[in-house]
């Protein structure tokens, strides 16, 4: 276990079929055949993570933090606890620290080292944050990486960015946006994006609100 | 390692393509890929550190070549072939060799709602009291193993400020060698950019790493 | 810029493989290369800094996955169309558009000799006096340009002492984006390997960089 | 000149042919056509350092400096002006710096940004010079690198990697082997090989000597 083998990389790499459709049908035959997995508990996973878990869920945290303060200020000080609160913690999302928006702090959430996110409350990630560009840049020029997503901030915010090098799993808690004081905490959980609880968006006003 | 995949800082990766209305896996096989790795039975010993570091010894042009679920079948296949659990002709040809004998002890349908829920969970107890307190000046130390690392390079010599303990944590240097946990003090610290990047940072703009007790230094 | 090619301290490549009796050109279309660059006519202000920023530029994976020669095709072409002197039509099909007039100024074999005997000399006169004195401690700074530079990621912030100065020359930086030769003081600066790499390095080895002036700080 | 076209990049080389031979026969061609080249004079090229510059030119060199003390003196003083003396100078290797092994020091040669080398004493480098590999951990881990070319040093000797990092270039003078104190100083140079002046070999005696 704790020795490598060199060799096995350019083995792997070479040796199994260039299509990854292919080579990993092959290997869910070879598991399959062997016993160690249940192509029924392959569909579960998928089914919980394409249906079950996104960012809606993360939404939900949002949402309450805006309408109740008490529990944003749980949530401030202790985001896992406040998140078990209403039942969201899960595997890749167990340890959470939520970093709170300001007209003066604007945070950013990164995996420079591979591509940890907040499973629980966000889903899996989108391609473009285990991306090559996004992952290189944001803790170097978080400014020139926002302004890719259209969000342009004065040089006077400071720019929290939070790479994910443990597994503390970090969300963003946006800026509520004018004109929702009058709005219930299920709908303005539907304003909430993926982006803005990962930084690289704002929370838009109802109206201007784009998906 | 100091391998390709310690991005932090590098240039010449080109523009983020964020894709509207993105599904979550944009082929079947990323989707196959993501459920087996999940439901399936791992090699003695094998952890999340483990798996990460084994994505990190891809060769560095297969790195950068391969999609993010093509990682994911990497250190999978090799995490089978080094534990002897699968052989390279299995994984061309999709057919277990003649003879083998079959498991009986995956993981069933019904345990996926409490995997998801209660796994993950990587906070230790650490008997000896934190080193370092809240506030305080630390500088990330020169380390360069050729094991698995959660130091980034470019934070490596930078001082900056205990930001935030959070108890013990699992040590992934030590868990990706099978070494096993050896739980150690994990903190959040604040780096200026400035102390990263140099004079042409915002003066405010802020890194937070989470970083192990013995990735630091007092100073 | 913290490009690819900044390899420097970087784990995962895999072994050297030196090759026994290994000829000087491997493929008949590396040969061709090598000679078609030292022959043909550059664009006008291409420097040899130029040629080494836009083999910088290559988009990683392409970077890691074409070889030498390659990456000298891929900064003559682009250097090429980024004058306007080629189409990538032309580079596409090998043939001229129509109508593109004919040049007669390009080098001639007689003058082969020269070139190789005369060119590339990059000493130049710099009206200043040095700041930095034999055995003075100095500090690589951080800089991290989005341009080109040949000041490596794995020495900026590291100390070093001045082991000798070069006199003026052309500074890589300035003329790899057009902007002239700016000649400035170039030194030899010696890195001890724990200062580099940290304490697991042998106490008495060193690493030796030449630095031009403006990377460095006194300390 | 001074501008980058990004888009230029991908159209470069998702455009082109992706065999290299009709690559760069293209690019040959259509300079051809321009009047940008003259193939007389790119054969010229290909056969100056295929068959007159090469490690034999620097081998001269090693060898008058280990025939020659006050010669030795003047090139470790002034690598430059001393190989000048020997009409050695030329493109990518004009200003010559030269390191001398002894028993208690090992240099090493190393470009980790592209490939610099002394093409005019040792002709254009092999490809593991430009390999990624060494490369990457020359200056790292010169032990490792050294071992692989079977080079065993003691952890008493002091390793210096020199990095090329502007348009110095290095030369390794070797040690003189034993059982060479009666040899001319042209039997001398046909000892030293390629590896030897950039340092991932040592010079054998002559009975050892291997090619």
């Amino acid at each position: 276990m704790a020795q490598d083998h060199p060799h096995d990389h350019e083995h792997l790499v070479g040796q199994v079929p260039s299509d990854p459709a292919l080579r990993i049908k092959a290997l869910e035959s070879v598991l399959l055949e062997l016993g160690l997995v249940d192509p029924a508990t392959i569909d579960a996973w998928i089914e919980t993570y394409e249906t079950r878990i996104g960012p809606h869920n993360g939404a939900k945290v949002v949402a309450r933090a805006w309408v109740d303060p008490a529990y944003r200020q749980r949530l401030l000080a202790d985001g896992s606890a406040a998140i078990a609160e209403m039942d969201l913690l899960g595997v890749q999302g167990q340890h959470m620290v939520v970093v709170e928006n300001t007209p003066s702090v604007h945070n950013l959430v990164v995996c420079t080292l591979c591509s940890c996110y907040p499973w629980p409350l966000l889903g899996l990630p989108p391609r473009w944050y285990k991306s090559a560009p996004y992952r290189s840049r944001a803790v170097m020029d978080p400014r020139s990486v926002l302004r890719e997503f259209g969000v342009e901030l004065s040089p006077d915010v400071e720019i929290r960015v939070w790479d994910s090098t443990a597994e503390i799993r970090y969300l963003v808690l946006p800026e509520r946006p004018p004109g929702t004081e009058k709005m219930s905490e299920g709908d303005l959980a539907s304003l909430v994006t993926r982006d803005a609880m990962i930084g690289t968006a704002r929370v838009g006003p109802p109206s201007t609100r784009t998906p | 390692m100091n391998g390709i995949h310690d991005m932090g800082g590098m240039h010449g990766f080109g523009p983020i393509a964020p894709e509207p209305g993105e599904a979550v896996f944009h082929e079947t096989w990323e989707r196959r890929m993501f459920g087996l790795r999940r439901a399936m039975t791992s090699p003695p010993g094998f952890s999340i550190d483990r798996f990460r570091f084994l994505r990190e010894t891809m060769p560095p042009a297969i790195y950068l070549t391969w999609s993010y679920y093509e990682h994911w079948y990497f250190a999978t296949a090799l995490s089978l072939l080094q534990a002897g659990m699968i052989t390279i002709d299995e994984l061309r040809t999709g057919r277990a060799a003649a003879g083998r004998p079959k498991r009986n002890d995956a993981m069933r349908p019904a345990d996926v709602d409490h995997a998801m829920r209660a796994g993950g969970k990587f906070a230790r107890a650490v008997n000896t009291p934190p080193r370092f307190s809240l506030g305080q000046a630390v500088a990330a130390r020169n380390l360069n193993p050729t094991g698995h690392t959660r130091l980034p390079r470019y934070a490596r010599g930078k001082r900056g400020l205990i930001h935030h303990w959070h108890g013990g944590h699992v040590f992934p240097d030590s868990s990706a060698r099978g070494g096993g946990e050896c739980p150690q003090h994990l903190y959040t610290v604040m780096f200026s950019a400035r102390e990263l990047w140099g004079g042409d940072a915002a003066p405010n703009d802020k890194v937070y790493l989470d970083l192990w007790e013995s990735y630091l230094d007092p100073t």
